[in-house]
């Protein structure tokens, strides 16, 4: 067992797929030589050579169509967004022709990930701190990872390599150097695409969510405990295409009293998905009304006490969930 | 030049046996008439959806696809109006006739239209509706035959209007600097819908658009099919042999109206008059006659064989059912699973 | 009063805010001499000259951003999109550029209206039928226009030009030329934006829908009381972003029993953002779950058939309305 | 050529008065030292976020701008790098630092960060993230110029690597055939991020994308500043005068890493050095001097005042408070209504 960090994780994941599987290759702008803005393909160039890791020009549209015709021929691409706010220029690419490859053009397969950062509390403004999940859950077709922590982010990078399918992976950059585990080093870490985890148990109430956010529902579980003697459940969904139906089901039907939070804004957010699935099948396990903690409707702003005030931290969740608990 | 079997005989272009000569006008022939078969059945409203004809162009199509190897695994990416690139890499009149017709027995089941639909076996691609998509896409395949050493070459068609999308540029520019086997076809037709290729681009040539990305361009007489030939089989050699991307203007014309629906009043009659005259179909055969590359009998034999493979599609296809309502569901993903979006359907009652 | 189609009723409302307003100026393709693909701009090349109507290259991106540019300016671009499927291909420029405008830079204004049809019945397959709303909803900053009547049709695009900020205007197309009504020659016509409009009024539930849903619903209600004698209100909520959640709250807790018909995908659809909002304002007047009726999670395909079967009919709003009355 | 003051003086290019050419100085050297300012704040992390050096491209930058007509009502849209355009066109050193240090004072209110920021009437719109957007932006900006019949002309700035986005070539292509007066600025300095330009595009000289677009195309050396404000004052003229697009490479060199954490290791220390040589501050200040355009002596006052003008705007800044939290809220929307979705925040506990 050695410490590694979530970034760390990730790379040791697509390293080892890239030995397992000549298949395997990647594509980005910045990747080669630099190894990526955040280092994420550090040496891969060198040991993999530059047909298997391919600079690209600043094409984000040209990246994921590339992709997507080398992956019907039989290859598997694992494309890398500098930032995932730069997804939005391959928007149509994506939603329209990967996405729906498969179904409407007779099993065309089409397996690629794309990969990289996302996320806010990094004072990266309104273009490199997006949370963009909600943008693509509306597209089936495709899937959508959201790892949490280092052993996730390693078993999902891998799992969704060897996936059959388009899979957005995406991976929190607050958390690259600030997640640190132990993980093992024989064992192969595969963690299947589609299965929640949970992060805590829990029988008063439980909180619903995923990347960066794990950490704060885990911060307010426990203050929540100590001060209030609250015992509060925290799921992590990980994956929210496909969506863990069974394991909401379960939490909600334990705990009776649901809070999601996301780092997304409010309106439009993937929490009124999960609240729509909830009232269809556990309407009556409901104590209360599902809660949404979400980002503020308005474009991330810059300066740090916007960008705090926006975005949803721990004592949102604590109020939130001591509502829930009061109701 | 391989050696002129008859002493009177002009020679054929290199690379065309005499065999080849004969398909190209029988792959033209049956893009004409299959699209007529479609205007009647569209008429009859057997036809779902819109009708996209290649009137005109057929050369332009049946010409460039013919460079491509079909014995080296060569694939081509077709647009609307490509139904001719289809036919030569082995897609049957009775699969577009299905696909227009929305059979359940289509290669897509009835889900997508027209000739969008692929078989990489055979060497196509079926676009989707977003112009300029498959680019990027054909940059993607050919990447993986260079990536594996395949000597095989990827062929994408972008109409006039297409070039000016985002698409088109990143994917040129991405296969330009990959030094990608790919050639792109660019089918100067003068219009985009109603839309004329000055309010297009401010080049009047798009052959100009090459040197931007630093790649080979040479531009053909659309409506001669051995000049397209020439010109691709050329580009589709450069590309094999590890020269990187050609684009290639084709210079023809659009005679119907986008779509079966549009009745062209944007269009100046001397205009559509003037190409009538230069009907690809007629130039061929008139030349194969000419050359004794065919003699007249023969012509009619390829005509009449055209017609019978038609009714024949036909007869099968009117009589098949649409696909079952069901079968909308499934496939979106590779492995259904409880866990699928496809799954969570309307929720029982 | 003279009876107009919903498409002539877009037709006139332009019209009249171009002749009021030498500010307002059309782009799109084929929108000059061929008078659009759906012919709403025929003839006004021939009144308003080349300057105003303005046929561009195929490029959605430049078409987007051209209009914020010339609605930086102080002019009022109205962008036509072919199909709105294409608006996909300037989701960027959209979301990134457009949308965040007056946020984030110092209020800079970027009136602007992009127009088109959507929606599906009418056999397109699956790039020409898209209901792409939920795609958009997400993004602070865009307001969203679904009208179902020739009223609202007209009385609300004359008000998306005239306003401040950018609005996406989704026309449905299969009613474009079958919905037909009399309006008033006279009086001007101006629908403000964010205003639901009670389509039928009812007690026993509600049905809150929106765009060419607004019929099926209606058709429903009819069926609902004759053969069940259930009285169902039905609300169209017109604009989806800015939500007008007083006439949800209203609706809601006058009937007590919700269905939310969107024609879209069920999953990431508008309905869950609907239900999430009713449950967090209305938790303790729901008499049952909210029930969602959409389109199955599938590309939408071609063939009849299967159209009809993945897109929601009269039929799945009958079902799931006595569901909800029986519950 | 405008009358030669002193016989033993060369002239100035057309265009230019003495107090124009000391004006580029000034220009270049606040870009330098403000920049330099700004290091040393970011290294003592009062800088929030990255910082983006202009160092070697000063003279492409202000030598552009000045090209400009500001007393016309011309508007750019600078780049990250662009810190000496937007100088030009008046932006005060104060409202970079409060952008930088996001001040609530700042222009965009602690909203968007480093020169992210716009004025219309002093005739700059800034830029976002997305590489290429400000293209058809500024094409639309252009064409509101035409509509109105406006002698006003607008410049876009974009990188070696931003040519490569689908944005930058629809934009190029919307204002090529719709004849704008923009002059689009290609700023050749030889990498992006850590991209060289071979594998940004497989063309030499970005230039030749101008043939693409059917647009005139000119290239100058970017380090000298009188040859950029010469060839970009004839772009613009041509522009006004209805000429339409003109496309402009500046050859320059992105002298530092893509931003002040980058350390460059991809970068060849010959090509570095042989740059450093060629810095454009260093030349142009030597030609002021050697033609007799300055003195050593005004050189040295504009260097004095640059330096007193960022103390004091230092100063100034620092003392200043970043905004209030709740400040985030409001302006999403032009009437803020009970139906806003910024109204719908957090909910009354
Ligand atoms: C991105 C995109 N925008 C708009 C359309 C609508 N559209 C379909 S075909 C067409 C014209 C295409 O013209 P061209 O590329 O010249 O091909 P041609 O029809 O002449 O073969 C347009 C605008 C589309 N399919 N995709
Ligand atoms: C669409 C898009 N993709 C990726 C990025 C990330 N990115 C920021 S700057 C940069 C390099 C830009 O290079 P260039 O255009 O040459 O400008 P330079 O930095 O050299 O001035 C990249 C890739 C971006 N901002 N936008
Ligand atoms: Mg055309
Ligand atoms: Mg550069």
């Amino acid at each position: 067992m050695t410490e590694v960090t979530y970034l760390e994780a990730i790379r040791q994941g697509l390293w080892e797929e890239m030995e397992r599987d000549e298949r395997v290759f990647l594509l980005g702008e910045d990747i080669g030589a630099y190894g990526g803005a955040f280092k994420v393909t550090e040496g891969f160039l060198k040991q993999f050579g530059d047909d298997r890791v391919i600079d690209t020009p600043i094409s984000e549209t040209a990246i994921v169509g590339a992709a997507a015709g080398a992956a019907h021929m039989g290859l598997r691409p694992v494309c890398e967004m500098q930032f995932m706010d730069f997804l939005s220029c391959a928007y149509s690419m994506l939603t329209n022709y990967v996405a729906t490859a498969r179904y409407r053009a007779g099993g065309l397969p089409t397996p690629l990930v794309i990969r990289g950062p996302v996320g806010g509390y990094v004072r990266g403004g309104p273009f490199h701190s997006q949370m963009p999940e909600a943008a693509y859950l509306h597209t089936p077709g495709l899937k959508i990872v959201c790892p949490a922590t280092a052993r996730d982010a390693k078993g999902l990078i891998k799992s969704a390599i060897r996936d059959e399918d388009p899979v957005l992976f995406f991976e929190h950059k607050y958390l690259y150097r600030r997640v640190r585990e132990s993980l093992p080093e024989q064992e192969e870490i595969l963690t299947p695409l589609g299965e929640a985890r949970c992060a805590r148990e829990g029988t008063d109430m439980c909180i619903i969510t995923w990347s960066a956010m794990v950490f704060h529902a885990l911060e307010a579980a426990e203050q929540l405990e100590r001060e209030d003697g609250l015992s509060v459940e925290v799921l992590d969904l990980r994956t929210l295409l496909p969506m863990d139906d069974a394991a909401i089901d379960r939490t909600v039907k334990k705990t009776n009293r649901v809070l999601i939070a996301h780092e997304d804004t409010r309106t439009g957010g993937v929490a009124g998905e999960i609240t729509a699935r909830i009232n269809e099948r556990c309407f009556e396990y409901l104590d209360a009304p599902v809660r949404r903690v979400a980002a503020l409707d308005v474009p991330l702003p810059f300066a740090p006490p916007l960008e705090d005030y926006v975005l949803p931290q721990t004592a949102d969740l604590v109020r939130a969930s001591r509502w829930l608990a009061a109701y | 030049m391989r050696p002129n079997p008859e002493e009177s005989q002009p020679a054929l272009p290199a690379g065309l046996s005499p065999e080849g000569a004969h398909a190209l006008y029988y792959f033209m022939r049956l893009t004409r008439s299959l699209e007529e078969r479609l205007v009647n059945l569209y008429r009859q409203t057997k036809v779902i959806g819109g009708l996209f004809r290649s009137l005109g162009q057929e050369a332009d199509a049946v010409g460039s696809a013919f460079a491509l190897d079909r014995t080296k695994g060569d694939i081509l990416a077709p647009l609307i109006r490509n139904l001719g690139s289809m036919l030569v890499q082995g897609a049957t009149p009775l699969e577009v006739l299905r696909q227009y017709m929305a059979k359940a027995e289509s290669p897509t089941r009835g889900r997508e239209l027209n000739i969008h639909f692929n078989d990489l076996e055979r060497g196509f691609l079926g676009q989707i509706s977003h112009l300029g998509d498959m680019v990027p896409v054909m940059a993607g395949v050919t990447l993986s035959f260079r990536i594996r050493r395949e000597p095989r070459v990827g062929m994408v068609y972008v109409g006039d209007g297409a070039t000016s999308t985002g698409a088109f540029h990143e994917g040129m520019n991405f296969a330009a600097v990959q030094k990608l086997p790919l050639v792109v076809i660019v089918e100067n037709n003068g219009y985009a819908y109603s839309t004329p290729l000055y309010r297009q681009t401010a080049v009047s040539a798009l052959v100009a658009k090459a040197a931007g990305y630093g790649v080979a361009g040479v531009q053909a007489d659309g409506n001669d099919v051995l000049a397209v030939y020439e010109v691709t089989r050329a580009a589709v050699e450069r590309a094999r042999s590890g020269g990187g991307v050609t684009l290639v203007e084709l210079l023809t014309y659009r005679r119907t109206g986008h779509a079966e629906h549009d009745n062209q009043s944007y269009v100046p009659k001397e205009e559509r008059t003037r190409w009538e005259a230069n009907d690809p179909l007629d130039r061929y055969r008139d030349r194969l006659v000419a050359n004794g590359w065919a003699t007249e009998q023969q012509i009619q034999a390829l005509d009449d064989r055209v017609l019978e493979e038609i009714a024949t599609a036909v007869a099968t296809c009117e009589s098949e059912p649409m696909p079952e309502a069901e079968s909308a569901l499934g496939g979106v993903y590779a492995n259904p699973s409880r866990l699928s979006p496809e799954w969570y359907r309307i929720l029982d009652d």
